[in-house]
């Protein structure tokens, strides 16, 4: 569904993507992992038409990608931003209804709302706060519900369970594994890696703009080195994450 | 010695109540976690603190003294300072810049000895520079201090800020989910900077965040807040077993997708 | 060129680049825009001739009287809208440029629109003692930026609530900002009063203002070089364009457009011109012109 | 009431009505740009020469060049986005540079008229209709005021309109507060601003049409566009309905203080009126105030 | 005699000119470099002056005059003038002194009508400023003497312009000689420059009910503030000065100034003055400003004192200044050496009739 072949991003003179290549089937959920800078949200951001490539080529559905950005979400792309980027000065419907902007099926727009409600009953009831003063999490569920508001075919987080509590990041991966039931594609990053590889099907390592491992998630779940460097191994003290 | 003290504080927001009704303690050198939910008011404790908003009801007290009425740079010059839940760096200036200009307090200095150029004046500037060379050192980020800020990777800019608000040299640091954005293994990282940073600089430290294993790992005592409503106060151990707070917070236990 | 034509312009030069460098650290290192400098510049011009013209005083202590003068009204006026933001602050400052233009319009004290003639030029404004000037201005506004006094109007020029959460009183701060930059007004306006031999309170209409804040951000915001080099750079143009006629001032206003839009960091996009600067910029030249001959040779080996 | 004072009322209120078609456009701008387009009064002043030569050179129809003159205006506000503030909008410059580059394009437009054949002669617009005004007892109510009133009003209403109730104004605000955000919603932000300086050129086209009419034509004429800015502070910058109300209570002050105060110091005390007014609320009388968020 | 064409710089007398060719004051002085060049081409076309082609340098000032001190050393210090007309307005003309008297080089203005412009506050002529226009002080008390002695209005309305220099010289001399010839001024209204709605003002000295308004500005406010008082319903005599003539007003408002009283330079309708009008016109396809005629006036003398001096030489040209004496279009001008103003200039009495400038009378004060 999205191929990627050897992408390569600067930003002025530092190279921040070296040569990344990538494959995302169709129905599939795929994570990528990495440290703080390797090069993740950049990545998604190329695919989105955010950020400009130099080199490389992107295919969606077998054809080449546009690299306009809103051609892009036309196309049945979405993004869930890094640190939400909600509209601030718009309300919380008013936020939901941007996610619906390239729509025009009225039906299929109420249908997608109310589901998007059900699955965060917060929003529902702040439904005409406006989105700046809500707090942290809030924010983060608007980010995501905004997304869903798109009906796309792709859908790429970036790291959507950022400042969410606990609870909520079991609420939030439970979505997404719903999102993808439903037929929807998906591309995550994570710094939650073990979860992130644990409803993945396919995963990549990232690091320093490199891809440097890549294999199915059940297994690199597994792997040693990972382990060590993302899956955190004195994290047994505690139980959750 | 109860170094922040919070009596009876209430926040309203027009009709919603953010905070309700919440009074704690916080002892000199402990670290004290704030947890609780998606908007139950945490960052508001954090804003009302700093008097970024108004107290509407209760009153907070630092070392006996209280803060109600003060500007947000007074209640810093107390000796009390934050990090932001939403970065907020001097987002053009280098890593470096950033710390040293936070570092500011600890110079004495007035304009006109800026201008002369007297001997106070490169004494105090030397000075700022070494403590801004040792704080950068300290959070693992001297490799960066030329980048411009807004460019750092998203888990370093939180530990710029943390660097940002040590040059205060501050008594309570508060910080609000400074391991937001960072992997297991960083955050694991953070909670020894953490643990390190207290006892070197002495410091009483107010933390919010959403990582158990950092909350768990690092705190003394936890309070948790719910709806704005004060749920429960404990030890980590206490916290993890207070069913009302794995109801609302924790969840019951670790799902696993691995099988599905 | 004649030396008596281009040292006129240069004195032109000196007298604009004080209120641009006061202006400078105002918006280009404290993040406020003003619309109202002329107005602090025609304070300073009529306090300044009428302290030489009416008692006597020797010209760089009437100019300080100007440019002190120019300060405190500005401490009045900060106290009232350094709480405003962007444009309220900007609107607030042109209001206040526009005011004070009016009240001297209607003064008859100060020859009201007719304006205050007679100010002595003679080893007044010379190009010497404007050259003086501005280098001790310089010296002392690059003394200052950096300075902590500097760092934390750069640090309120970034983000304001940061700033205050390290302990920064901004207003003071920018309140300091002001007053400087309107000291720098005000003596500017001295200087152009003594320049002239005549001022009138239409000299200070708001285009000055704009004029002086398009030099600021030309130059490059938060660069003290960039501001001189700014200031020089666009005083002389309109004269290079003199004898384009009515045309020059098109051409003004298309190249105002082209460096923003081609070099939108302004001419020094923030940087300083200094020694130091230009034997680094050597140095990598030379290292990276040796790197290329390295390559060939080695290339040549191979 | 006196006569003097109704006749005060009615002057405050068509002085208002100018500043206010002015002030719509300028507020239009800043509402999604988040900075003043200082060039706007240069647009008002070619759409006032387009109607002039429309009526004079080509003799059309009043209403129609009433059009030209809109649609002129509206193609050079288009032209203008795209020479001087597009590249700075996707280097993502700063809000000053956008201000300077259009107090460059303010300055290039005004003398453009000058040094071409148009030159600097004030040009006065045919009779389109009767000037004379409606008396009201001996209170005049004149017929341009009163088009203008009906002008302003309609344009601001078809414009809050547009902004409150359609997904473009829906796309509109989203993209003033985040471009980035908007983007990833699929708006085509080049297509928004375009919608944006197309509006801001129409009524500009509007307003300098009627202004000529009313004041003829010179190239200064856009200068008045201060006054508008000014007003568009006091109503709260951004705000469509702030900027009418701040219009009008600006033309009202101006007129009462030379009425009743003193016309010599008209400016300075309605200078200090607004900065007392900011000084009580920070963001103007319709801006909104809410407790930034940490 | 006459070679004709100019050939080395020795070989053409040049001469400068300076004022507004940009921002609001751009119509007079796009009228009055227009003057001068028509004129230049005039002289050259007849041989020259001294046998020498003449050449114009015209310079802009934006109105603002520090400009204007630049634009004068730039004429004299590079481009080798002999003399200087204008600038049109008296700000300007009073900075350029100093500049003048360091090179020795005459200048002439145009319509600067500030006392200021040729004797300093010491009382003392300078050497180097001439003008050929009559000033603020006997403009306003000549409106103030006509209004109260010849027309017999003793209630007077002032608007003026309250940043402008022009009008409040007018306003300040008319209102000391209509006090003192017993007239009373019911009202004194202001406006700031840019200003385009006086309703607010003509609404409150309505409510004075004068006889006459004095109206001390330039025409395009004239013209709005004519038609908005007409609109209000106001009737009183409008009086003004020599910021009025002109066609464009004519064109503007008409019907509102019908039976206002012009105190002038000259008289437009004057059979003397049409050959000059008529050759503007033709050459630029547009009414002659009355700048124009000041500054032909201005290059007539100029051009008298060349040919007196039979030298290109600044400093002889400054002398033979005072000595001529020219017939201009706005009457004879010649030169005090006292003051550097025209002697015994007599205003001409203009009233508006059937939209046109009717000359009443010459008139002088005592
Ligand atoms: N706009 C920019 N200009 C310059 N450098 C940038 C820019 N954005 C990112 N970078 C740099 O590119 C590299 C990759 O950044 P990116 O944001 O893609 O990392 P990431 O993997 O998403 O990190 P994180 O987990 O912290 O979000 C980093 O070194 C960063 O400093
Ligand atoms: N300025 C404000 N105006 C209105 N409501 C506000 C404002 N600031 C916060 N709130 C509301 O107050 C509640 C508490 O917000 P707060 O930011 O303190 O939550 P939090 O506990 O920090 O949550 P998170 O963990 O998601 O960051 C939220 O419902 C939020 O929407
Ligand atoms: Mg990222
Ligand atoms: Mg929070």
């Amino acid at each position: 569904m999205l191929k990627i072949n050897n992408l390569s991003v600067f930003y002025g003179g530092i190279h921040a993507l070296k040569g990344v290549s990538l494959n995302v089937e169709q129905g599939q959920i795929v994570s990528i992992i990495g440290s703080n800078g390797a090069g993740k949200s950049t990545l998604i951001n190329s695919i989105s038409g955010i950020v400009k490539y130099k080199e490389g080529e992107i295919f969606y559905k077998g054809e080449k990608l546009s690299k306009q950005a809103h051609k892009i979400v036309k196309s049945g792309i979405c993004q869930v931003p890094e640190g939400r980027i909600i509209f601030a000065n718009l309300t919380v419907m008013e936020n939901l209804r941007m996610g619906s902007f390239l729509r025009s099926d009225t039906n299929g727009i109420d249908k997608d709302l109310n589901r998007i409600f059900d699955l965060f009953p917060i929003l529902k009831e702040r439904e005409k706060q406006v989105a700046g003063t809500l707090s942290g999490g809030e924010q983060q569920m608007l980010a995501m519900g905004r997304g869903l508001m798109s009906n796309p075919d792709l859908i790429l987080l970036d790291e959507p369970s950022l400042g969410l509590a606990p609870l909520l990041i079991n609420t939030i991966f439970d979505i997404i594994i719903e999102i993808n039931n439903m037929g929807k594609t998906i591309l995550l990053v994570e710094q939650n890696a073990f979860k992130a590889l644990s409803i993945a099907d396919y995963a990549y390592v990232l690091e320093q703009g490199i891809i440097t491992m890549e294999g199915n998630a059940n297994e690199l779940i597994k792997n040693e080195k990972i382990k060590e460097a993302y899956l955190g191994k004195k994290n047994v003290d505690f139980i959750s994450v | 010695m109860n170094v922040l003290s919070l009596n009876n504080v209430t926040k309203r927001f027009g009709g919603l109540t953010a905070v309700d009704n919440v009074s704690f303690h916080i002892e000199q050198g402990e670290i004290f976690g704030l947890i609780g939910p998606n908007g139950a008011g945490k960052t508001t404790i954090f804003n009302l603190i700093t008097a970024i908003y108004s107290i509407t009801e209760g009153e907070i007290y630092f070392n006996d003294k209280k803060l109600q009425r003060k500007k947000p740079y007074e209640i810093a010059n107390m000796g009390v300072t934050r990090t932001f839940q939403n970065i907020r760096l001097f987002k053009k200036l280098t890593a470096y810049e950033n710390v040293l200009t936070a570092c500011h307090k600890s110079a004495d200095y007035n304009i006109f000895s800026s201008i002369m150029r007297i001997g106070k004046f490169k004494l105090q500037e030397r000075y700022l520079k070494n403590k801004t060379d040792g704080l950068l050192k300290l959070m693992g980020l001297w490799d960066y201090k030329d980048i411009v800020a807004s460019n750092l990777p998203y888990g370093l800019q939180r530990k710029l800020e943390i660097a940002r608000a040590l040059a205060l040299d501050p008594k309570l640091l508060l910080l609000d989910e400074p391991a937001a954005g960072m992997n297991p293994e960083e955050t694991i990282q953070l909670m020894e900077l953490i643990k390190e940073i207290r006892n070197k600089f002495d410091l009483t430290v107010l933390i919010i965040e959403h990582h158990m294993d950092l909350i768990m790992g690092v705190c003394d005592r936890i309070f948790v807040l719910n709806f704005g409503i004060p749920l429960a106060l404990g030890t980590p151990k206490e916290i993890q077993e207070n069913k009302k707070v794995i109801e609302a917070y924790l969840g019951k236990e670790e799902k696993t997708y691995a099988e599905d | 060129m004649s030396w008596d034509y281009v040292s006129g312009i240069l004195i032109l030069s000196g007298i604009n680049l004080m209120t641009v460098l006061g202006l400078s650290l105002l918006t280009g290192f404290t993040g406020l825009f003003s619309f109202g400098h002329a107005g602090f510049m025609a304070i300073g011009a009529y306090m300044a001739s009428s302290m030489t013209m009416k008692y006597g005083i020797p010209f760089f202590i009437a100019l300080l009287i100007g440019g002190v003068s120019a300060m405190l009204v500005s401490l009045v006026i900060g106290k009232l809208t350094l709480n405003l933001k962007g444009d309220y602050f900007c609107i607030a400052t042109l209001g206040f440029g526009e005011a004070t233009r009016l009240i001297l319009d209607n003064v008859q004290y100060f020859g009201g629109a007719r304006g205050l003639s007679s100010i002595p030029t003679q080893g007044t404004t010379t190009l010497f003692n404007v050259i003086i000037i501005n280098i001790v201005a310089v010296f002392v506004l690059v003394s200052i930026i950096r300075s902590r006094h500097g760092r934390n109007m750069v640090a309120i020029r970034e983000e304001e609530l940061a700033a205050q959460t390290i302990g920064i009183d901004v207003f003071k701060y920018k309140m300091m900002a002001l007053a400087i930059s309107a000291l720098y007004a005000g003596i500017s306006g001295g200087l152009l009063a003594h320049y002239l031999g005549y001022i009138q309170p239409i000299m200070f209409k708001m285009v000055k203002s704009t004029e002086l804040t398009i030099i600021v951000i030309f130059g490059g915001l938060g660069s003290v070089s960039g501001s001189v080099i700014g200031t020089i750079l666009l005083t002389f143009l309109p004269e290079i364009l003199r004898s384009f006629y009515n045309w020059r001032l098109v051409i003004y206003g298309a190249a105002v457009i082209l460096i923003m839009i081609t070099r939108p960091q302004g001419l020094m996009g923030g940087k300083e011109f200094s020694i130091k600067s230009i034997i680094k910029s050597a140095k990598k030249f030379i290292n990276f012109v040796r790197q290329r001959i390295g390559n060939k040779k080695e290339e040549v080996k191979s | 009431m006196s006569e003097l004072f109704l006749q005060q009322i009615i002057n405050g209120l068509s002085i208002g009505s100018v500043y206010a078609l002015m002030a719509v456009g300028y507020s239009l701008v800043y509402s999604i740009m988040n900075f003043s387009n200082f060039a706007h009064g240069g647009v008002i002043m070619i759409g006032a020469y387009i109607g002039y030569f429309s009526l004079t050179f080509l003799k059309v129809p009043f209403f129609i060049a009433f059009v030209l003159s809109a649609f002129g205006s509206g193609i050079l506000a288009v032209v203008m986005e795209k020479i001087v503030y597009r590249p700075l909008r996707k280097r993502n410059a700063p809000f000053l540079y956008f201000i300077i580059s259009a107090m460059g394009a303010s300055i290039f437009l005004e003398n453009v008229v000058i040094a071409s054949p148009i030159g600097p002669t004030f040009r006065s617009y045919p009779t389109v209709f009767s000037s004379e005004p409606i008396m009201l007892g001996s209170v005049a109510l004149g017929r341009i005021d009163l088009l203008m009133f009906v002008i302003s009003a309609i344009s601001l209403m078809v414009l809050v309109y547009i902004i409150e109730k359609t997904k473009i104004g829906l796309s509109i605000r989203a993209t003033s507060y985040s471009i980035k955000g908007s983007t990833l919603m699929g708006v085509n932000v080049d297509k928004v601003i375009f919608i944006i300086f197309v509006l801001g050129g129409l009524l500009a086209g509007l307003a300098g049409m009627l202004f000529g009419m009313r004041y003829t034509v010179y190239p200064q004429i856009g200068n008045i566009t201060t006054k508008s800015f000014i007003a568009a502070v006091f109503g709260g910058l951004g705000s469509l309905p702030g900027a009418v109300i701040g219009s009008v209570l600006l033309g009202l002050i101006e007129t009462m203080v030379s009425g009743y105060l003193s016309s010599q110091y008209r400016d300075l005390i309605a200078f200090a009126l607004l900065i007392l007014v900011l000084v009580v609320k920070p963001t103007g009388l319709m801006g909104k105030t809410t407790e930034d968020k940490a | 005699g006459g070679s004709g064409t100019p050939k080395a710089s020795g070989d053409t007398i040049k001469i400068g000119w300076i004022g507004s060719l940009t921002g609001d004051q751009a119509v007079w002085g796009t009228c009055e470099s227009n003057t001068v060049k028509m004129l230049i081409e005039e002289v050259n076309a007849k041989g020259g002056l001294l046998g020498k082609q003449v050449e114009g340098i015209y310079y802009d000032t934006k109105g603002d005059a520090a400009e204007a001190v630049n634009a004068v050393k730039r004429l004299i210090t590079q481009d080798d003038v002999v003399a200087i007309i204008g600038p049109n307005a008296s700000g300007q003309a009073i900075s350029i002194s100093a500049v003048l008297e360091q090179y020795k080089v005459p200048d002439i203005a145009t319509v600067a009508t500030n006392p200021k412009v040729t004797v300093g506050d010491d009382g003392k002529v300078k050497p180097y400023n001439f003008r050929v226009c009559f000033i603020d002080p006997y403009q306003g008390a000549v409106a103030a003497g006509y209004a109260c002695d010849k027309l017999g209005l003793k209630n007077a309305a002032i608007l003026y312009d309250v940043a402008s220099d022009y009008s409040q010289g007018f306003t300040e001399f008319f209102e000391k000689t209509f006090i003192e010839k017993g007239g009373k001024i019911v009202a004194k209204e202001g406006f700031k420059e840019g200003d385009v709605d006086f309703r607010p003002q003509l609404s409150k000295i309505k409510d004075a009910k004068p006889d006459l308004i004095l109206m001390p500005y330039y025409y395009k406010e004239v013209a709005l503030s004519a038609n908005q008082a007409r609109d209000l319903g106001i009737n009183a005599t409008l009086i003004g000065g020599d910021g009025w003539p002109s066609e464009q007003l004519m064109e503007m408002a008409a019907k509102s100034i019908e039976g206002s009283y012009v105190v002038n330079h000259l008289d437009f309708n004057d059979p003397e003055v049409k050959p000059l009008q008529e050759a503007y016109r033709a050459k630029y396809n547009l009414p002659m400003e009355l700048n124009g005629y000041m500054a032909h006036d201005a290059f007539k003398l100029l051009e008298a004192a060349i040919i007196d001096a039979s030298s290109a030489d600044p400093e002889k040209i400054t002398e033979s200044l005072t000595k001529v004496t020219v017939e201009g279009v706005t009457g004879t001008i010649k030169l005090s050496e006292e003051d550097h103003n025209p002697v015994g200039k007599q205003a001409a009495i203009v009233k508006i009739e059937n939209a046109d400038y009717i000359f009443q009378e010459k008139y002088g004060l005592q």
